[in-house]
């Protein structure tokens, strides 16, 4: 691939090489579900991107990156339930909408793709930053690749850096209370435990990098 | 884990499969979708009740659809609320023209999806309203009771739901019954074990032999208090303590009680459980009015039991005691 | 063990207690014994149906007396039968004057203790006939059919013995009926684990993480079978297999079926037991006719379940099908 | 007392000194009913004595053998339920109905009694020897009684005996397989436990002549 740009046909590799960086970590997303919620959140996950990469592997070769993306949305709200279904299914239709008509994602891309989710993100579930919740993640690796320019533009170091500040912030949530409004039923007990939404989606951050990495490498 | 299942990820829908093979006199499943109607579904004319929400608290939900119960319910997996799809479509099968009313536990996940599908639904011109059940005292002060999680007082407020679009109701009054009777239920829960998902085959909670829950959640959100099991009759008053310095009620007033199982608690310490706790009503000027007693909303195999008081009135009484049949309650009129 | 109770040796006597302050629409205990009796007892003219056992198999017995159910039940300790007086008082406060069935699972401790109890009766005048349920295949080989224990099948032998006995029926008649439904009841069990006592507070038998018994009793009498767990389909093959390696049916034949929870298996993996018994029933050609899933008898906190099964013809259909009101099961005309 | 007989008020006594011996044998007693019953056996004969005790302190100082062991019966058999209730309780009172317008107990009477107990619970329970239950126990006690005569005829030797020889009996009931008939429910699985209510019936026998052999030592 041309390190710098994905094109559909990569995407939809991309999509299966985070499906599967997902499943496992199926049984640790339980554990921290367990710990300050319902112990369901890898399983939710799991399945959810197994039908975004059933979905996608029957769509038309001709589908753009912005069809990729809406289609996994409504496959993965589709096919989970949950907070997380609706929140990251409406978190990808909305990386569709704001991609539309580029054939390509590049470090404009990416940035744009990060800004629709978090902005859909904070629509949908009116959670603030600072609420333990996936959008610590989401806010924290949008803010790193819109407000640093740490190798200039490329998208390989942008994803990893956008990887890695979702990671750290998810670490982060450990430290959080949960807020009051959203989730009481955690308290105090919540301290110490990061929030599962917030790993995932640094997961998911970490693996998209991952695999771009690694192909550019083959690549190059 | 022992578990009397099959594939792990298949056993919600495998359990709801078996419910309505089970139980065709009162419901049918539509085909393709997790979920089951009212076998004469759509009623013309008449309100939806559509219920729903994660699997693994069976009998709820799905138990309580039939004639003079909810119209529908809709499953997600275990403790995960179903996708918008499918209760959009089951919203769709059911709806007689007057509207759908969405019942369900007030739940993050839930509050999403059936948002999700109350969406869909409007933009092609069918009214859904919703009520979302609040009951569970430990999950937030009586300032926020709106942001309460629902447990089993779910219970009620179908069934008072469910008589009034019987009455042919219009969907706001519907609505309006629904909403009183949330008013004025509220919960409590001990947990003595945890519940084990059968996908991860893991308890979702470590807890000691020697140990209870008060105030836990039905999918093991931490409670109010942890603390050294102790008798029935202590445990009784304790949940009953908090639920009377909750609910606004006085010497002299009626109330409905249901004592609910979790799961793997049986029957004869629920009775031993709605003994004490008939005994403290009274001690505290209460009517009991009528009482409910058995696995109602569970936690999968979780040991333990909720409480649930229903302040009445006579519009609530009426209600209460119409006629109703489904798989998990069936009463005469 | 923990368990919701008060003095464990109350226990029995305090569920009982709970029960009867929570259903006085159906029944009402007799004061100073540990019985209860249908609210209207005595029925004048009726034939009276007055079942009963050791407790801790709750709902079984006292949660089926009511209209359309039993006149009477009566409560021994937890596994253990009561003993003659209160069955001898019970049985005269409910003789409306056509005489008393006996109808208890077929153990050594109740045939001794109610055979006592009727010779008391028939020397006061009171005429008694008894059927002893013995529906359970593992017990004892097929030769040996009346020296089966009783199951869960006490469900159907019940209900059609009371609905004979409510179509005012004679003695001999609603004796006759008893029969015919016990000697066309056959029933399997499986135990996943052990249950507690509450006296003793520890587990009556041993089992391990990895392991199921098939055939296992109510009170933990060793099964035919001890093997590893497996899937809810495979259990359901192996106790199907055997039920109707031993019921004369033919193709074609109705059955009603009850899947029974034993106490601690929650009702979602109950219909998945029932999902696959079905179609098993349907890969052998049976019809079923009517089907019953839920904790009815119970083994304390034991998981596991039973199946079991009964051949209809059209007056057991009628009978089974008559209205009833009791705590555990209501059903409409 | 004088060792060679067993007065009224000696039989109170005797009969609150079998409740406590059974009392600190009840978990034992569960145990081997757990083995190859329900595990309620215990419990029964504890709740059952509690019941025989409470009922002869109440009854009047006049009562004679034959009404202790009367009222006795009935006390156990109203108080317990379970197959031993019947059993054990027409045996007391098959015991008070043998030993009618007897003052006291000397040999003679034991030996009425052994009998009696023996013959009523043939007759209800329809058991016989070597069918794995209290019987086996009761009729090694009643033919040692019977046949032998090791120390003349003296009360307490011949208590002894009786207890030994119910003791020795309840043990060999582990070798025994529960007759088909009554127990199929048991099976092979039984081999290797003794029966509980022939256990039971050894430590109410033992009990019995430890009291006697306590009290004419004590009064010697
Ligand atoms: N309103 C919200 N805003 C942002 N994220 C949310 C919100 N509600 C839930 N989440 C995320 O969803 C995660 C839980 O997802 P999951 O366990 O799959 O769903 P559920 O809570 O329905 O079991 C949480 O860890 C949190 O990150
Ligand atoms: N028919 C019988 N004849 C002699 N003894 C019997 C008979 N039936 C039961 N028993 C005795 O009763 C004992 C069991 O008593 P228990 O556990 O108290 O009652 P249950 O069997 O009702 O639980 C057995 O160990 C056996 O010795
Ligand atoms: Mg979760
Ligand atoms: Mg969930
Ligand atoms: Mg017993
Ligand atoms: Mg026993």
């Amino acid at each position: 691939m041309d390190p710098a740009s994905i094109t559909p046909a990569d995407l939809r590799q991309l999509l299966a090489f985070v499906a599967e960086a997902i499943s496992r970590k199926e049984a640790e997303l339980n554990a921290l579900d367990a710990a300050i919620g319902d112990g369901d959140h890898g399983i939710t996950m799991r399945v959810g991107f197994t039908a975004v990469n059933a979905k996608i592997s029957g769509l038309p070769d001709a589908a753009g990156i912005d069809a990729i993306f809406r289609e996994s949305g409504i496959a993965f709200m589709g096919a989970t339930g949950g907070a997380i279904g609706v929140l990251l299914g409406k978190m990808l239709m909305a990386a569709g909408a704001a991609l539309k008509g580029r054939p390509e994602i590049g470090p404009a891309e990416f940035r744009i793709l990060l800004d629709a989710m978090e902005s859909t993100l904070v629509s949908t579930g009116k959670a603030r930053p600072g609420d333990k919740t996936m959008l610590d993640a989401v806010h924290a690796a949008n803010d790193a690749v819109k407000a640093e320019n740490p190798s200039g533009e490329e998208l390989v170091p942008m994803m990893e850096l956008a990887g890695r500040s979702a990671l750290r912030a998810a670490q982060d949530t450990a430290q959080m209370l949960p807020h009051a409004g959203r989730a009481s039923r955690l308290g105090e007990r919540a301290l110490g435990h990061p929030d599962p939404g917030a790993v995932s989606f640094s997961v998911f951050l970490t693996a998209m990098a991952e695999w771009a990495q690694q192909t550019s490498r083959h690549g190059a | 884990m022992k578990k009397l299942v099959n594939d792990p990820n298949a056993a919600a829908a495998e359990a709801l499969e078996g419910l309505a093979l089970a139980y065709p006199q009162y419901l049918r499943k539509i085909e393709g979708l997790t979920a089951v109607v009212r076998k004469d579904a759509p009623v013309r004319g008449k309100v939806a009740v559509l219920t729903g929400g994660g699997s693994g608290h069976e009998p709820m939900f799905a138990g309580f659809v039939g004639p003079g119960w909810a119209d529908a319910s809709v499953a997600g997996n275990i403790f995960t609320s179903p996708p918008p799809p499918p209760i959009y479509e089951t919203a769709k099968a059911v709806d007689g023209g007057a509207g759908v009313l969405f019942l369900y536990g007030n739940y993050a996940g839930d509050v999403l999806n059936f948002d999700m599908a109350a969406e869909m639904l409007t933009e092609e011109g069918i009214q859904v309203s919703t009520v979302r059940v609040a009951d569970d005292v430990a999950s937030a002060p009586s300032e926020k009771r709106n942001e309460r999680r629902g447990i089993a007082g779910d219970f009620f407020v179908i069934k008072v739901a469910s008589a009034r679009a019987e009455e042919r109701a219009a969907l706001a009054e519907v609505t309006a019954a629904a909403q009183k009777a949330n008013d004025r239920t509220r919960s409590m829960g001990v947990a003595l074990t945890s519940c084990v998902i059968p996908v991860s085959g893991r308890p979702i909670f470590e807890i000691s032999d020697q140990e209870m829950e008060i105030g836990m959640g039905l999918h093991g959100e931490p409670g109010v208090v942890r603390g050294p099991m102790t008798t029935a009759n202590r445990v009784a008053q304790d949940m009953i303590g908090r639920i009377l310095g909750d609910l606004p009620a006085k010497q002299g007033d009626e109330v409905a009680i249901l004592v609910n199982g979790l799961g793997a608690t049986p029957l004869s310490e629920l009775f031993i459980m709605f003994r004490a706790t008939r005994q403290l009503l009274e001690d505290a000027g209460l009517l009991v009015w009528r009482a409910y007693v058995g696995n109602f909303a569970s936690s999968l195999d979780m040991a333990g039991c909720s409480l649930t008081l229903l302040q009445l009135d006579s519009e609530l009484k009426r209600l209460l005691s119409a006629p109703a049949a489904s798989p998990a309650f069936v009463q005469e009129g």
